[in-house]
């Protein structure tokens, strides 16, 4: 069962090179002719026999097992000793491909619509890692956990692998022919009931077929529905421009940021975009040349919150207030007249005080949570902060305004209610799940007489409908999509499909009954329209990049009409509020089956494999509650039940509950099972009107307790110096000093490798942690285990708070193997499994560890992970096609841990040497650091004083962490600089 | 019965002091009973072998380990059945350099109990391994790997401190049951007793230059064995003491490890002292003399025990080390404060009535209070282990720790492993020492005399 | 009283014991020999083929080069098998009908690869880079052997950790120029005195340090 | 000391005593009366009995020392030799680490001493032995439970059965016997 799998990942050299190496017509060509040939196609079903609907008779290990051997990849077979093995050599050879020598792609995965630009590693013809793409405009070479994860996706084993018909496995063919006659209807009435709903789109191609669909059947109609959008901001732009218009935050140009609940930084699509512009901004503020503040009000700890140089813990329901005293100190009128306690009249001083200090460098928002007029007013008063145009700038909608704008779905149910809608296409999203309970979307449906749901799962949504189509993964489709800055990404597959799935393109060609168009000719005709005579060129070069240079949409001056803004009265703050948020890992549930993302820690909180009721250590102190205790959340009548985790700088009479999580799925479905065991479903609280908040709800403790699976159960910091902080970018962070030792002092000879991670830059994305597992090959191991503290982590991000848990500072940590020069996990080992290498890496030998664990007792970072049972051995082939070949797989019994990837350092050395150059600074990026969004991790020759990391170890806020042991570790830490707050006592 | 060793009556015969003592194994007196707990072992070994099967099967996953606490019972116990292995070497060795004839009803089964003892603990480290099918990997051995074992670790200096011990204590006990053997063999009537002493006595037959030699190889092994027993715990400990980690990277724990050691041994060996001398009714032999100086070596070394505990405390303090302090509080009041205070009360409080020399001639009280201290002794291997892991440098990285059944089973599986040799050495072999009482009574009776000039 | 063993019993106790150290002495040489013997390390094992290349005749008598088949050699960490379509590229001129390529032809036929039996290969967990030895001039002989005198493909040497740390601890004498890599019989270029230095010279020149050659991560990841 | 082989006729004459002190003084009274190649048989170690039989042998505490140097340098050279074989970096600690090295060169140099002793003990005794002449005198079933024996040796110049056996006699032994030659190993 795919969730209970190790998942494994792979590994990826020195993109640059890479990518330069070659040229585009080659990069693209190959894969092409690759897809296309027959023999290619069969070649992979011998790779995959899971391809095959029949293969159930095929032993598939052992076909894997033997594709392994034949192409020289070791690492598939664990531990084990030298076994005799087939070699199977291709019968012809595809061009380019070589053996053992991965291709790259440029590509782009999608995310709520949105492109996440990413470089694909494929080992002949698998992919096995993602990583960012330097040359993209918006992620420049970053990417966050769910584009890292996307690679485990595509070999979810619970994917559905072949058309549905009332919830029988049927044929594309029948499809076809019942399809056809469909079509043929719709063209009498015009396209009379016909009606497609469809995530949220960005894609030029689609919304070109969708067009082409409604100008032929004009009665037709089109809704989006994406769970977490920016639809207020489109509102309040609609408000005060008369025209929808994309907000585009510049943080790089921002000196003061004041966020009133905006998890600016927090996961999402633009999490990439807004931590690499923040981080840049930051940066220079290391290096004395900007300033950079970040003000943030918010009722619960968020990414944003941790960072921030000012936070306030604040109610959601005065956010208005907070914002209307900013408007009103500047001369705007909100109807809002309320007055702020001491903290919030504080904060908003210096917010204010802040703000007028850097005219045209601040920047204020608030949470696309918060109601369209809450917006509209922040607009005006960035407008007299003199923000617009610098660092708030417009664009038209990225992503495509669907006929009834916000209210699309609700359209659309009212529809099918009233009967009218007779066919309904439902495109990739789940609305049966995720849709506020109030539209009754499941059971409106009903009415609906030919219901088909086109997705990669057969997920609520599927069984509710008379067909379910499968879709490609965004990996092995052709298809295009634009970036959150509105660049525009072409996505070719780095794999042709290998189960029976088709794309949305084709699909939506199909409901217009046409089946000849493959998915390459629908896009390559978007472009080829849009390009004219150059087509050729400019299609190979966006292959070659991955996106379409200087695609972004054109920058908008709009103007204001100046009708004034009255806010809605705050509701009277009776009893608690509720706040519904999106999983951080698994988002709203479409990432639930990605193994990767549920053993995820969610960056607050460290829980995984499930969600639960956070509140406030006040509150959890008045019911005499703790961690794990179930609650009953209700308001009138809808109630929801799930396990308390306390969250130490949470406003005291808020409850945040995530979504995601109790799914309404059964056995045969996606997950076997496990998903509906998983932590609550918060949909019965959700109104459409409002459904991010709920105010006036009650909590109840039912006396059950409920196991919750975390990494980090104690987050106080005690006292300790483990994240350490200064009060300016230039002041020492611990004093230099030669430790004594009774052990030689060894001389290092460059190359000698160290990493320097910057706490004062880590967001705690957890970006790394999944590029880590993917890289190198870390199993996945359930929520029981992780429940026992056996999760496999070679990278953790540690959360700390230190202070009042009221109003507490809060770091994040990402802890990594510390290589320490006198490391006693080396010393404690008793059969030189682990020793040290000449080039300053704690080396660690599977094939020599005999597990007495001694390493890890003597360890006192706790780095090292061991492998209690066989992790491996059973995964599906699927799980087994995407492990990195150049890492070993482990056995049952044997240590591991960080390696500074190890095998990307010998990789580029061999490189280098075969082509006679010497290793410079940058040629090995370890898979954490690459991932990196806000570049917090440096990596490189300690050696050379010229090398990045050398320059940053050689900044005052350097420290090392648990200095006292003296084990001399080559990761070190750059303090967080943390500026004395007045009024604000820190411990 | 009189005591036959303190004040043997003029003219006492040798041969009934052999006699008693031959009597148990050759013609058995407590068949029945021995059957019946000779087959709860049985049973208990049976247990040993299925945890072990499963432990192979499926992997060391199915304890309750985890990181940090990736050392769990296995370990703990490991240093507890050890520290038990001491008692005997020391008794014998020891009591043996210091010229204390009252050992000598006593050492025989010691060494027995030791041997054991070690055995189990031997066993341990290896079935705790992640992949023990390569537990030769910490041998020497010349392979085409040109890898060899890493001498700097204290889990290779443990695996030849254990591997030492082993032997010495075999030889030293064998050599020293020699004579015993021969006098088996020639009181056996049946053919193939006769046969099967006759060979494990490799026909020794009393010779005068025999004795000479075997006096002066007893006595130096003796010798060597004294500081060999202290030096073996010592290695123990400095598996914890050599790592970095608070509450255990600390100079006490050598001598502090070997004081705890002997205490439990001792309080092991009183226990089959007490059992043995009812049993098998060998008044004569463990008289109540034996008992009270048993206990006397009970009380000091539980004392010094309860000393290091102090020093403990005292070391954490001393050091100033924010973290040591609070491990050592944390101990005291944390997870497993439970342990801590088991501990301490088993095997100090019961400890005190040994002050009273009614309580010490008291068998079955006696028994008791060795049994509290074994336990004790048990939770304090347990609390030093845990108490140290769970709860390291790193806040993030705590965790918690809780024994699964199958640790319990192959613990109680390792009790078979313990008691199913020592009953067949108690069933076929002389348990004690008869020459060496006879020697006592010899000397003793010489001195009666004035001495004589040639 | 009667002897419990007759005079006999010392002779056949001290046999007895005599025999059993024999064996114990015996069982070890008996296991350090089986490791150090083709048993273990298969050197000199002719396993079944589909089709019964030979070597000897392509390598030693047509004189192919290793390349034409093995492509990958040069650039990638494996050399490569050949694809049944390299096979055809003669078989399909030469020997077409022979029987003996029935396997061959078919497998172009219906698109099925052929199945060698592997012979030179290392566990899993070592990770050999062809490229990279083959840039710094170890010629395939010192490896695989005279494959040109194999009629069946055999392992020439045990892939034994210590084998390989022999030639990474002391590469010089290894080294040859890169542009005759796959040559063969190298007695004659050793004869000639100008190679003398040679090995040593490129260790130089590469910047070889044999000092971290043997560190666990170059082979094991 | 050589014990008579199966040439001689006798292996020696045996006196029985149930006493050990009646045994040193026969041992002694028979040394002053110039035998030399005698043995005696005890239930226990008597201190100085040997000494008036004739025991002169001290290497035993020699072959423990030997024992002891050869295991300890065993012990300290392997772990250097083989630190020194392949030179691999453990936690910066000195590839000889002399003060780690210890603990298993005392093991070793304990191990050593002590397994010399004991087989060399072994060997000086000529043990294992499991048929001599002595187990099959009269009562010598006894001798390691309650009887004391001293036996004058066959091959002893002084040896002569008849006056021998007068000489042993006058020691007032609970007995006096034969102790029949060696048998060849058939």
């Amino acid at each position: 069962m795919s969730l209970r799998d190790g998942h494994n990942g792979a590994v990826g050299a020195r993109i640059g090179e890479s990518l330069r190496g070659k040229s585009g017509r080659t990069f693209w060509r190959s894969l092409d002719e690759l897809a296309g040939t027959e023999d290619f196609r069969r070649f992979l079903e011998a790779e995959f026999p899971s391809i095959a609907p029949d293969a159930g008779s095929v032993n598939r290990r052992a076909l894997l097992k033997i594709m392994g051997a034949s192409l020289a990849m070791a690492g598939l077979a664990g531990c084990g000793g030298e076994t005799d093995e087939e070699a199977l050599p291709y019968v012809v050879a595809p061009e380019n491909v070589i053996p053992g020598n991965p291709k790259w792609y440029a590509t782009s995965v999608t995310f709520g619509g949105y492109a996440q630009p990413v470089l694909g590693k494929t080992h002949t013809g698998r992919p096995v890692k993602l990583e960012g793409n330097p040359d993209h405009p918006a992620a420049k070479g970053a990417t966050d956990a769910f584009t890292q994860a996307a690679l485990i996706g595509l070999y979810d084993p619970d994917r559905t692998k072949a058309p549905l018909h009332l919830g029988r496995a049927t044929t594309w063919s029948t499809f076809d022919a019942a399809i056809r006659e469909q079509a043929e209807k719709l063209d009498g009435t015009k396209g009379q009931g016909l009606r497609l709903l469809t995530g949220a789109v960005s894609s030029p191609t689609l919304q070109r077929q969708i067009g082409d669909l409604l100008r032929r059947w004009p009665n037709a109609r089109w809704h989006a529905f994406e769970p977490a959008q920016e639809t207020t901001r489109r509102d309040a732009s609609r408000q005060v421009f008369g025209e929808p218009l994309d907000w585009h935050l510049r943080l790089d140009k921002a000196a003061v940021i004041v966020a009133l609940d905006d998890d600016l930084l927090g996961p999402g699509p633009r999490q990439v975009h807004h931590g690499r512009m923040w981080s840049e901004r930051r940066q220079a503020f290391h290096n004395g040349k900007a300033a950079c503040t970040l003000l943030v009000a918010e009722p619960t700890p968020s990414l944003t919150g941790t960072m921030a140089t000012e936070r306030l813990v604040v109610p959601h329901a005065r956010i208005a207030i907070l914002l209307a005293a900013f408007a009103q100190a500047l001369g705007l009128q909100s109807g809002v007249q309320a007055p702020l306690d001491e903290a919030a009249k504080a904060f908003a001083e210096h917010a204010l005080e802040r703000c007028r200090r850097n005219p045209g460098a601040a920047l204020i928002s608030v949470g696309a949570q918060h109601a369209a007029e809450l917006q509209a007013l922040a607009l005006l008063v960035n407008e007299r902060l003199g923000a617009l145009g610098n660092t708030l700038g417009f664009t038209d909608p990225v992503i495509a305004e669907p006929p009834d704008g916000s209210a699309s779905l609700e359209a659309l149910v009212s529809d099918m209610s009233r009967g009218q809608v007779g066919t309904l296409l439902i495109l990739d999203c789940n609305p049966a799940y995720t849709a506020p309970v109030d539209l009754d979307f499941a059971d409106v449906i009903e009415r609906v007489p030919l219901r088909l749901h086109a997705g990669l799962h057969h997920d609520e949504t599927a069984a509710l409908c008379h067909w379910h189509l499968p879709l490609q993964h965004d990996l092995e489709a052709w298809t295009d999509a634009r970036a959150v800055d509105g660049t525009v990404g072409i996505i070719q597959p780095l794999v042709r499909p290998f189960y029976d799935v088709r794309s949305k393109h084709v699909l939506l060609e199909n409901i217009a009954g046409r089946f000849d168009a493959t998915d390459r000719d629908l896009v390559q005709a978007t472009w080829r329209t849009a390009w004219g005579q150059d087509f050729d060129a400019r299609w190979r070069d966006t292959l070659y990049r991955g996106f379409i240079p200087d695609s972004v949409l054109p920058e908008k001056a709009p103007t204001f009409n100046t009708n004034p803004i009255t806010l809605p009265q705050p509701p009277k703050a009776d009893g608690l509020t509720v706040l519904f948020r999106p999983d951080p890992t698994i988002w709203d549930g479409r990432f639930a089956n990605n193994a990767w993302l549920q053993e995820l820690p969610k960056p607050i909180g460290k829980i995984v494999w499930g969600n639960a009721v956070f509140i406030a250590p006040a509150l959890a102190g008045k019911l005499e509650v703790e961690n794990g205790n179930e609650v009953r959340v209700s308001q009138d009548g809808a109630a929801v039940t799930g396990p308390v985790w306390i969250v130490p700088g949470q406003e005291p009479d808020t409850i945040v509950l995530t979504l995601g999580y109790g799914r309404r799925i059964s056995g045969e479905d996606i997950g076997g099972g496990l998903l509906h065991e998983l932590g609550y479903d918060a949909t019965p609280l959700r109104r459409a009107a409002g459904p991010w908040a709920l105010a006036g709800a009650e909590i109840a403790v039912t006396g059950n307790h409920q196991d919750i699976a975390s990494t980090q159960y104690h987050s106080a910091m005690d006292g300790y110096d483990f994240v350490r902080t200064v009060s300016a970018p230039d002041e020492q962070a611990a004093e230099k000093k030669k430790q004594p030792s009774f052990y030689p002092n060894r001389k290092w000879d460059s190359p000698s490798w160290g990493m320097s991670v910057d706490v004062d830059l880590c967001i705690g994305c957890n970006a790394c942690v999944v590029a880590c597992m993917a890289e190198n090959n870390i199993p996945v191991v359930g929520k029981e285990l992780v429940a026992m503290g056996r999760e496999m982590h070679w990278l953790r991000i540690d959360r700390y708070h230190e202070g009042d848990p009221a109003d507490p500072a809060m770091y994040f940590q990402p802890v990594p193997c510390m290589h320490c020069e006198q490391a006693p996990c080396e010393m404690g080992c008793p059969v030189n499994a682990t020793t040290h290498s000449p080039d300053g890496l704690n080396q660690q030998i599977y094939n020599r560890c005999i597990g007495t664990r001694t390493c890890s007792s003597f360890c006192p970072y706790k780095v090292r992970h061991f492998n209690w049972f066989d992790y491996t051995a059973d995964d599906p082939p699927e799980t087994q096609a995407a492990r990195n070949p150049d890492v070993t797989v482990r056995q049952r019994g044997v240590m591991e841990k960080c390696t500074y990837c190890v095998q990307r350092i010998r990789e580029a050395q061999i490189s280098a040497q075969k082509d006679g150059r010497i290793l410079v600074d940058g040629d090995v990026r370890t898979a954490c650091q690459q991932a990196c969004p806000t570049q917090a991790i440096s990596f490189g020759d300690v050696i050379d004083p010229e090398s990045a990391v050398s320059r940053r170890k050689a900044s005052p806020r350097d420290y090392t962490l648990l200095e006292e042991v003296n084990t001399r570790p080559r990761t070190t830490y750059l303090a967080r600089i943390t500026e004395s707050v007045p009024g604000k006592a820190k411990s | 019965m009189t005591d036959l060793t303190a004040h043997p009556p003029r003219g006492r015969r040798y041969a009934e002091i052999t006699g008693e003592i031959t009597r148990v194994p050759l013609d058995f007196p407590q068949r029945r009973n021995w059957w019946i707990l000779f087959s709860f072992s049985l049973l208990l070994l049976l247990v040993f072998i299925v945890s072990a099967g499963v432990l192979f099967t499926f992997g060391v996953g199915v304890w309750g380990n985890n990181i940090p606490v990736n050392w769990g019972i296995a370990i703990s116990n490991y240093v507890f059945f050890l520290g038990i292995g001491h008692a005997g070497t020391l008794i014998s060795a020891m009591l043996l350099v210091l010229n204390e004839n009252w050992r000598n009803s006593l050492n025989r089964f010691a060494e027995a109990m030791t041997l054991v003892a070690v055995t189990c603990a031997g066993l341990y480290p290896i079935l705790h391994l992640g992949r023990p099918w390569l537990f030769y990997w910490m041998a020497l051995y010349p392979n085409t790997m040109t890898i060899q074992p890493q001498f700097r670790s204290p889990l290779t200096w443990d695996f030849f401190a254990v591997l030492t011990y082993l032997t010495v204590s075999l030889l030293f006990w064998y050599i020293g049951i020699l004579p015993d053997l021969a006098a088996s063999r020639d009181r056996a009537r049946k053919r193939r007793w006769q046969v099967f002493y006759g060979l494990i006595s490799l026909g020794w037959r009393g010779s005068a230059f025999h004795w000479a030699r075997w006096r002066t190889c007893y006595a130096i092994t003796a010798v060597i064995a004294v500081p060999l027993v202290v030096s073996v715990h010592s290695e123990i400990s400095l598996l914890f003491a050599a790592g970095p980690i608070p509450g255990w990277t600390s100079t006490v724990f050598p001598p502090y490890f070997v004081l705890g050691a002997a205490f439990s041994g001792f309080a092991v060996v009183s226990m089959i002292a007490v059992v043995l001398r009812h049993a098998f009714g060998l008044y004569a032999f463990v008289t109540d003399r034996h008992l009270d100086l048993l206990a006397k070596m009970l009380l000091t070394t539980g004392l010094m025990t309860a000393y290091g505990y102090c020093i403990e405390v005292f070391d954490a303090l001393y050091s100033g080390e924010k973290q040591d302090i609070a491990t050592m509080f944390d101990r005291l009041t944390g997870g497993v404060a439970w342990s801590y205070w088991s501990a301490v009360i088993c095997n100090f409080v019961p400890l005190q009535l040994l002050w009273l020399a009614r309580v010490r001639r008291n068998p079955w009280l006696l028994f008791l209070i060795s049994l509290s201290a074994t336990i004790g002794m048990w939770f304090e291997r347990y609390m030093l282990l845990v108490s140290s892991l769970y709860r390291d440098y790193l806040v993030s990285s705590w965790d918690s720790y809780f024994p699964s059944f199958w640790e319990w089973s192959l613990f109680a599986g390792m009790l078979g492993v313990f008691l199913t040799p020592f009953l067949l050495f108690v069933r076929f072999l002389p348990m004690m020492s008869a020459f060496e009482i006879k020697e006592a009574v010899f000397e003793q009776e010489q001195e009666g005399e004035e001495p004589r000039h040639a | 009283m009667p002897q419990i063993f007759t005079a006999s019993a010392d002779t056949r106790l001290r046999a007895t014991a005599l025999v059993i150290a024999l064996a114990v002495v015996g069982a070890v040489l008996l296991g350090g020999g089986y490791m150090g013997s083709s048993y273990a390390t298969l050197v000199g094992w002719v396993r079944h083929q589909p089709v019964p290349f030979s070597h000897e005749h392509h390598v030693g008598a047509l004189g192919i080069d290793c390349r034409y088949c093995h492509t990958t050699v040069e650039t990638s960490a494996s050399a490569g098998f050949p694809p049944t379509h390299v096979c055809m590229t003669c078989h399909s001129q030469v020997w077409t009908g022979a029987p003996m390529l029935a396997l061959v032809r078919q497998s172009l036929a219906d698109n099925t690869p052929l199945r060698w039996n592997r012979v030179a290969r290392l566990p899993d967990y070592v990770f050999f880079n062809h490229s990279i030895h083959v840039a710094r001039g170890v010629p395939c002989v010192t490896c695989h052997g005279r494959v040109d005198k194999m009629p069946l493909m055999t392992r020439a040497h045990p892939f034994q950790m210590q084998w390989c740390l022999d030639c990474h601890r002391n590469p010089a004498p290894h080294l040859r120029p890169p542009d005759e890599i796959t040559r063969m019989d190298w007695s004659a270029w050793d004869k000639d005195a100008a190679h003398k230095n040679y090995g040593a010279l490129m260790v130089k020149a590469y910047g070889i340090q044999p000092s971290k050659l043997d560190a666990c991560t170059v082979c094991h990841r | 000391m050589r014990e008579p082989t199966a040439k001689n006729p006798l292996f020696g004459l045996m006196a029985e005593f149930d006493d050990g002190e009646r045994l040193m003084e026969a041992a002694r009274s028979a040394r002053d009366a110039g035998f030399r190649r005698m043995d005696a048989y005890t239930p226990f170690p008597i201190e100085g009995l040997a000494e008036l039989v004739g025991f002169r042998d001290n290497r035993l505490p020699w072959i423990f020392l030997a024992g002891g140097i050869g295991g300890a340098a065993i012990g300290f050279f392997m772990q250097a030799g083989i630190s020194l074989a392949y030179p691999l970096d453990v936690g910066g600690r000195p590839t000889v680490a002399v003060p780690a090295f210890m603990l298993i060169t005392f093991e070793l140099l304990v191990l050593g001493a002590v397994s010399a002793g004991i087989f060399g003990m072994l060997l000086l005794n000529h043990l294992p032995r499991l048929h001599h002449p002595v187990f099959g005198a009269p009562n010598f079933a006894l001798a390691s439970s309650n009887k004391f024996f001293l036996v004058i040796l066959g091959n002893d110049q002084k040896f002569d059965p008849k006056k021998t056996r007068a000489f042993l006699e006058r020691l007032k032994p609970v007995a006096v016997g034969e102790i029949a030659r060696a048998e060849e190993p058939e």
